[in-house]
């Protein structure tokens, strides 16, 4: 069993320009790896589970910092580290349900590195894929984490297609309830993809998270501003309040005119291998008060169709209960 | 290039996963190129013949509940490979339920041919006897019902056909479902053996599938394709193909 | 249970040809070998503690290894190598960072600041140095520099933390002993506000 | 009792370097020619090596050697062998170890080894191997079998062996059940008193069978040591908390003579039981370093910590208590089935014996078996035994409390230990005990009944709990050896073998020393940490014993040096030895101050005279290990040595109370702790801050059993899911409240010289007892029967979800 925790060696790349990046990546296709903040990525080399042989580090493209107000809305560069998020007066003032979000990922020294990126673009977490186990995520053919015995507490809800495990991201599903533009660049042109549609689950794609393909960069997040200001909700529970990923988090947007729910969006982290959009609730709020008595009456919808394994019913009541919080406004 | 895809897991053991997906690249080329070369070599090289009338008498060459038993099959198997393809070749579907569910519809599609051609079918008349084998070699002799070549296409189909549903009844036993959940996998070696099986099994049937297609559309067979949408021939195309003393139509 | 009884060859080995070649350049890369072109320079001048250090880094180093085993600096400690304990926390550009998990090269442009390089030029201890002392904040010292580097990012852009604020900022640093109220007594102390 | 130094703080010596990261800890070290190390660890949870294939990894430029388990001294189960070969007995188990000129070339050497392993079956919860038919983890059986007392409880020394044991289906399904499973076989068996007849007498009768479950001691500063050879010596720069008690079986460990072996190891980044004694590895660093003849540090990783770094057992447990109808607790039935993990030992004895000095009951039986698993090897963590059960026990008390219409503080004060308490089996006495007034002093503090008065329901979707939670450890021994010495220059060198894992206790129990010397701090120099240093055999350093044994060694060592001044300023200014007084750092005349020497002259004369006051002649009763000291320093000042051989009868105790107030999120199954509060009983203070450390650090390693930390494996392949520290999910800074209050009783035990025992492990048994039954109380007294208690189990609770609790599943839920 792997206990390395050297980093093998590789070849690393520091491009300066999008073009560049995407040309190496595009070089090396699956043998490449784009390493923003580096913090999920190490851990896979030392551990042997990933095996690239080069890094291509993007911390040197001037283009992908910054935090700039567009004429919808505002930009974030993805190399914006999620410390960022939590301290500029753009996303704290129009879009705290980010700076939030982000505030709550694993702990400080890992915010000041971590990007933006980096935390939507993270692979999954799941104990026996982080070990490297042959699963179907890793290329194999079976999941151990879905069988009759297996350890399956912090796994999926719903969706789980031969896969169960979670998305570990916190602001993920924030992007997606704000509506978020993914900016994905590929070296000549660029597409942009809703954050919504951005995640992909094992069903389309079991060994991706994400829909980028090799030599795809994810240059930047659009937020537009549709949501700005709009009445937010994040919590999520961990067992730790630090360097712990989210048993179940719940991101949510409002607009509440005379305290009644106008359009809303929510979506939840850690229940199913993307940001899940709650769509059934969002539906059901549309028109109503936003209060507990509608809170009481929606929040059940959340776990509808979900598929609990053996350790994580849990979860669904925890759903149900942080989708009643979001919806009546507060803990 | 590898053949089969293996894995070394956190045991140190070596895994099969399954046949090499460059495979399928392979068989795809090889396909092309082959037909390709007998496209041109027909068009080019082999004797014209005047190409029977399809007017005149009709002659009942499949029921109507045959055609239908093979215009599913051929949906199933086109999706199934679609669907199993789909992910090998980075298409963004949500393939697996589609996937398994042709694959139902295929199992009892066959299963009910099987039947029907055993019991109620002029089972012989695909039988493929060493006197066949005569058939593509000598113009003079004519074949009954079925040639040579679509006896050979049928049996070649057959064992495809039922290996990749074999195989894949297994792999379906290994995901969940509406009426089970998977059990936790006692051997990964064995389901590798599988997914290999089903794997190359599907190679050949996307091969075979792709040269049926071919004949099928080519112009002196469309009258086959025509009478598996019709029904009949003419007679014409009858007399011209087909012995009539081996082929007695009712 | 699922005992399985067959005898099963284990090879700890090389994964795909692709990996052997990566790991087979392993040490004579020093030499320069085997680096594809356009790749980074491993002869680095890093700027630690104020000096700018000249240090062969090879691509994938980390910054950790970088001050611990090339820099002698054994300031930095590796408690877990993975981002998990704090223990290696250093200030880049007066930024906390875990220097496990942060490439040397990455860095090479930035002002690395560790536990050695806190002292006055005169010799006098960091407040937060003395400040842990006064408190007797460490228990086992395992971590105490990572805890110190963290209170030192803290307190260099908000000089009087509330205690909260000062165990939010300090939260990326584990202590297995549990002496985070002695920790925060020392921040507390090093910013004035406990006497 | 007026001190000079005792209960005053002061600054340790290694503080400093500390703070401005020049202590240095094992792998600090670097060497002119040193070599990496990195282990191969098994990735099969049984099974054996059947062969080893390392030609492609030795043939790599840069790796100069490897080392197997046929480099070592053969071992049989269930000793934990350094490196596996016949018996692979948990996955991460080290099979072999590569050195190269790097860590880097270690690594990629290790993964060009090929290793051919045949399995065998694998258990990973002890009673899937106690049922009939039931897979065992070694070939030979599942139980330890600890023939006569030469293996003393939690280790696997000679004197053990694997044997057998088995329960029916019945048994066991009656034991999941909650059920005493009648007729089934144990392995260890204790009673005092008529147990039956005073369960016939109890008004209030309670049965719950309980869970605990292990988990690892994750010391931030992993096992790594680095080992050189140099003119037939060995240097070892190592991790352990005690720096002398092992040095015998170190040396034998690495093969040398004890004469020749120089143990370093001034830091120890965390034990907390898992370094008391030299650990399988080090065996691995010091020979393998001999092979090489070359420098050899062997870093061990954060995994690799996990796998070979020990962990607390866990019990699967039922109890039967009765009340009488005052409140006492009449009579305690336990039977408890630990799980030993691979190759250590259980502690199902010590958990007995914690209820029955903390609840004093009238009759008690215990009986218990130690299972072996195919799980990483266990060992003493922090109160081993007693903490796990002060957890479980105090919500099943409260629930018996609650029964008997007594306050939950009360309960604790009806049967608490007071200084006539008996203890276990025996029923021994105990040193002294100020445990009653250490309760009062909690409720005091924390405002019990004012909190007890306040309404649990907080909000809609918040509750209150509180909860009291009861630690206890033996803290202390006896028949160590202190020395000191007086230099010519006045300076009074202490010298101890305690080891630092950073108590200061190593600091703080010479002062008991320069107490009994009545000399300034400042005069003193610490000597420790270093073979070179000249080191007494002083105490295993397991928390609470140092400071009882080492104030007494470090007073008799006082004495004597006081013994000799005064011999010697009576043989120059005449009188008898008892007409001399010290004070100011002199020996005079008591009646005449003016004669007399300064410790410094005294020093010098010592020196002159020589035999026994410079060293020449020592103590027959002294440990080789101090002998060799005091022979290595004659000549070099007064030098004072002796065993400690006061008197001592009894147990010596340290309790800890803990009150916990919780604000329980009902919505999300978390909870924040609003109120700690712990006070020791643990004699007279010696030293404030490093007490209120103790304390503290207690409390959060009891939060973390509490609430976080366990083993999780998978029992289809034996893999543990929790090898990093963000699995094993030790508290944080936001896991713990922001302040937290301790105190102690401060009352003198009379068999100390400065009336102080240890603390260390009770600090953490009274947190986590108080938190649990917080949790408890917030949800109306329900009881989870088991440690920890994590969000999920709460929200399934409240969900009424009947999930994953229940069924005495240890490690795999």
């Amino acid at each position: 069993m792997s206990s390395h925790d050297v980093m093998p060696d590789m070849g690393l790349y520091q491009p300066v320009t999008v073009e560049d990046a995407a040309g190496i990546a595009r070089q090396f296709s699956t043998r490449g790896w784009l390493v923003g903040g580096g913090q999920d990525t190490y851990g896979w080399l030392k551990d042997r589970a990933k095996r690239p042989e080069v890094l291509i580090d993007l911390k040197g493209i001037e283009s992908m910092r910054g935090i700039r107000e567009t004429a919808d809305g505002i930009e974030i560069g993805a190399l914006v580290t999620l410390t960022e998020l939590t301290t500029n007066s753009l996303i704290t003032g129009r879009y705290s349900l980010l700076a939030e979000a982000a505030g709550r990922v694993a702990s400080p020294q890992i915010r000041n590195v971590g990007t933006i990126a980096g935390n939507v673009a993270q692979d999954v977490r799941c104990w026996y894929y982080r070990r490297g186990l042959n699963c179907y995520r890793a290329g194999g053919n079976l999941c151990y984490a879905d069988t009759p015995e297996g350890m399956n507490r912090e796994h999926a809800l719903f969706n789980a297609s031969r896969c169960v495990a979670v998305t570990a991201s916190d602001t993920g599903p924030a992007l997606v309830a704000l509506e978020a533009q993914m900016v994905i660049h590929n070296g000549s042109s660029e597409r942009v993809v809703s954050a919504e549609n951005f995640f992909v689950g094992p069903n389309i794609d079991i060994t991706h998270t994400t829909v980028l393909r090799p030599g795809e960069i994810l240059t930047a997040v659009r937020i537009p501003a549709k949501w700005a200001n709009a009445e937010f909700y994040f919590e999520k529970v961990a067992d730790r309040n630090v360097w712990d990923f989210a048993l179940v988090s719940i991101s949510a947007a409002m607009r509440v005119n005379n305290g009644v729910i106008e359009e809303s969006r929510l979506v939840a982290g850690a229940v199913e291998a993307t940001p899940r959009r709650l769509d059934r609730i969002e539906q059901a709020i549309r028109g109503k008060a936003r209060n507990q008595q509608t809170a009481d009456e929606v929040a059940a919808l959340a776990i509808q169709g979900a598929r609990p394994l053996n350790f994580n019913h849990f979860k669904m009541p925890l759903l149900e209960n942080l989708v009643n919080r979001a919806v009546r406004g507060h803990a | 290039m590898e053949i089969i895809r293996y894995r070394r897991d956190v045991w140190g053991e070596e895994v099969i996963l399954g046949v090499s997906w460059d495979l399928l690249w392979v068989v795809a080329v090889t396909a092309l190129i082959l037909l390709a070369a007998h496209a041109i070599f027909m068009a080019v090289l082999a004797k014209k013949k005047a190409k029977p009338s399809s007017e005149g008498p009709r002659i009942k060459r499949h029921d109507a509940i045959d055609r239908a038993f093979h215009w599913i099959m051929a949906g199933s198997v086109l999706v199934l490979i679609l669907t199993g393809i789909a992910p090998i070749v980075g298409l963004r579907i949500s393939w697996l339920n589609i996937h398994w569910i042709a694959g139902l519809v295929l199992t009892f599609v066959v299963i009910f041919h099987i039947i029907r051609a055993i019991f109620w079918q002029d089972f012989k008349a695909m039988l493929l006897g060493p006197s066949d084998f005569k058939e593509p070699f000598d113009e003079k002799i004519k074949p009954g019902k079925y040639s040579f070549e679509q006896k050979g296409m049928h049996w070649a189909m057959t064992v495809l056909v039922i290996a990749v549903i074999a195989t894949g009844i297994i792999l379906f036993l290994h995901i969940n479902t509406p009426w089970w959940n998977r059990p936790a996998v006692e051997n990964e070696a064995t389901l590798g053996i599988f997914f290999l099986l089903h794997g190359t099994a599907t190679l050949g049937l996307i091969a075979f599938t792709a040269i049926h297609i071919y004949f099928a559309v080519r112009p002196e067979k469309i009258f086959y394709t025509r009478s598996m949408v019709t029904g009949w021939i003419s007679e014409a195309e009858m007399k011209e193909n087909h012995d009539t003393n081996k082929w007695k139509p009712e | 249970m699922n005992p399985k009884l067959t005898r099963r060859r284990f090879i700890k080995g090389v994964i795909a040809s692709g990996a052997a070649a990566a790991s087979t350049s392993l040490w004579y890369s020093v030499s320069g070998q085997n680096r594809p072109a356009g790749s980074v320079e491993r002869l680095l001048s890093i700027n630690v503690n104020g000096q700018v250090r000249r240090v062969d880094v090879s691509p994938q180093e980390t910054l950790a290894h970088t001050l611990r085993y090339k820099l002698g600096l054994t300031g930095t400690k590796l408690g877990c190598n993975r981002g998990e304990c704090g223990s290696c926390t250093v200030l880049a550009d007066d930024v906390n960072i875990y220097a496990c998990s942060t490439l040397t090269h990455e860095v090479k442009n930035k002002a690395v600041l560790t536990v050695e390089g806190l002292r006055a030029a005169d010799g006098t201890l960091h407040p937060v140095q003395a400040a842990f002392i006064e408190e007797l904040s460490p228990q086992c010292g395992f971590c105490t520099s990572g805890q110190i580097m963290s209170a030192v990012a803290l307190l260099n852009t908000n000089p009087r933390p509330t205690r909260e604020e000062a165990r939010q900022a300090l939260s990326g640093n584990l202590c297995r002993c549990g002496a985070y109220d002695h920790y925060l007594n020392g921040v507390m102390r090093a910013s004035g506000q406990l006497s | 009792m007026t001190f000079m130094h005792i209960g005053k703080d002061f600054t340790p010596p290694d503080v400093e370097g500390k703070v401005t990261g020049t202590a240095r800890y094992a792998e600090d070290f670097r060497r002119d020619g040193m070599v990496f190390a990195r282990l191969l660890t098994s990735p099969i949870p049984s099974g054996r090596v059947v062969s080893i294939d390392a030609s492609e990894a030795l043939a790599m430029p840069g790796v100069v050697g490897i080392f197997t388990a046929d480099d070592l001294p053969p071992s049989a189960p269930p000793a934990n062998p350094a490196l596996a070969k016949d018996f692979i007995t948990y996955v991460g188990q080290p099979i072999l170890a590569v050195a190269a000129e790097s860590e880097e070339i270690a690594e990629a050497a290790i993964e060009r080894i090929a290793i051919e392993f045949e399995r065998r079956p694998f258990v990973v919860d002890p009673l899937d191997t106690l049922v009939e038919g039931g897979p065992d983890p070694y070939p030979m059986g599942n139980t330890l079998i600890r023939e006569g007392a030469a293996a003393a409880a939690g280790t696997t020394a000679s004197g053990t062996a694997v044997g057998s044991i088995k329960w029916t289906r019945d048994q066991i399904a009656s034991f999941r059940a909650g059920r005493f499973p009648t007729g089934a076989p144990w392995g260890e068996e204790w009673a005092y008193g008529d147990v039956d007849a005073n369960f016939a007498q109890c008004t209030t009768v309670i049965e719950e069978p309980f869970v605990t479950i292990g988990l690892p001691h994750h010391s931030l500063e992993s096992r790594t040591g680095m080992a050189y050879w140099e003119n037939g010596k060995c240097y070892f720069h190592g991790s352990l908390q005690s720096q002398t008690v092992g040095h015998a079986q170190l040396a034998r460990m690495v093969d040398v003579d004890p004469a020749n072996l120089v143990f370093i190891n001034e830091n120890t980044g965390g034990g907390f039981g898992s370094k008391i004694f030299p650990y399988p590895m080090m065996a691995v660093t010091g020979r393998f370093a001999k092979a090489l003849n070359r420098p050899l540090q062997l870093r061990i990783t954060r995994a690799d910590e996990f796998y070979i770094g020990s962990a607390r057992s866990g019990m699967q447990g039922w109890i039967k208590v009765g009340l009488r109808d005052n409140g006492r607790v009449g009579a305690v039935d336990i039977a408890i089935i630990g799980d030993a993990g691979s190759g250590g030992g259980a502690s199902g004895s010590s958990a007995a014996e914690h209820v029955s000095i903390m609840y004093q009951p009238e009759a008690m039986r215990y009986r218990g078996m130690s299972l072996y698993t195919n799980t990483t090897p266990r060992g003493a963590q922090r109160g081993p035994g007693q903490n796990e059960m002060a957890a479980v026990l105090s919500p099943i008390m409260d629930k018996a409390g609650r029964q008997a219409g007594l306050d939950l503080v009360e309960l604790r004060r009806i049967n608490a230990p007071g200084p006539d308490a008996l203890i276990g089996p025996r029923q021994g006495t105990i040193s002294s005990s100020y445990y009653p007034q250490a309760i009062d002093q909690a409720a005091e503090l924390f405002g019990w009944e004012a909190k007890k008065a306040l309404p649990r329901q907080i909000s809609a979707t918040k509750v209150r709990g509180i909860g009291v939670g009861e630690g206890y450890h033996s803290a202390g021994a006896s028949g160590y050896d202190g020395l000191l010495r007086i230099a010519p220059d006045g300076k009074i060198h202490l010298h101890t073998g305690v080891g630092n894992l950073g108590t200061y206790s190593y600091a703080a129990v010479l002062r008991a020393a320069a107490e009994t010397l009545q000399c300034s701090w400042e005069n003193c120099v610490i000597e420790h940490g270093h073979g070179e240093n000249h080191l007494p055999h002083s105490t295993y350093q397991g928390g609470s014993n140092t400071i009882f044994t080492e104030t007494r060694s470090s007073h008799v060592a006082a004495l004597d040096a006081i013994r000799k001044m005064k011999q010697i300023a009576a043989a120059d200014f005449g009188g008898a030895v008892d007409d001399y007084s010290i004070g100011g750092e002199r020996v005079f005349l008591s009646s005449d101050n003016s004669k007399g020497y300064t410790y410094a002259e005294v020093a010098q004369k010592a020196i002159e005279l020589g035999g026994e006051y410079s060293g020449q002649v020592f103590a027959e009763d002294l440990n080789d290990t101090t002998k060799r000291s005091v022979q290595a320093m004659q000549g070099t000042g007064l030098i004072a040595a002796a065993k400690d051989t006061l008197p001592k009868t009894g147990t010596t105790p340290g309790f800890a109370v803990a009150m916990v107030e919780i604000e329980l999120d009902t919505e999300t199954g978390k909870f924040d702790i609003l109120d700690y509060t712990g006070i020791a009983e643990c004699g007279t203070i010696i030293h404030p801050k490093g007490l209120r450390q103790a304390m503290n650090g207690g409390g959060v390693w009891g939060f973390g059993m509490a609430a976080y930390e366990r083993h999780v494996y998978d029992p289809q392949n034996g893999l543990p899911a929790n090898v990093g520290l963000y699995q094993a999910k030790p508290p944080t800074y936001l896991d713990v409240p922001l302040h937290m209050k301790s105190g102690a009783t401060d009352m003198p035990d009379p068999q100390s010289p400065v009336g102080s025992r240890g603390i260390g492990e009770p600090s953490q048994g009274c947190a986590v007892a108080a938190l649990m039954s917080a949790i408890s109380d917030a949800l109306d007294g329900h009881l989870f029967n088991r440690t920890p208690v994590t969000a999920d189990m709460i929200l399934n609770h409240i969900a009424q979800n009947d999930f994953n609790t229940g069924d005495l599943k240890t490690n795999t839920f």
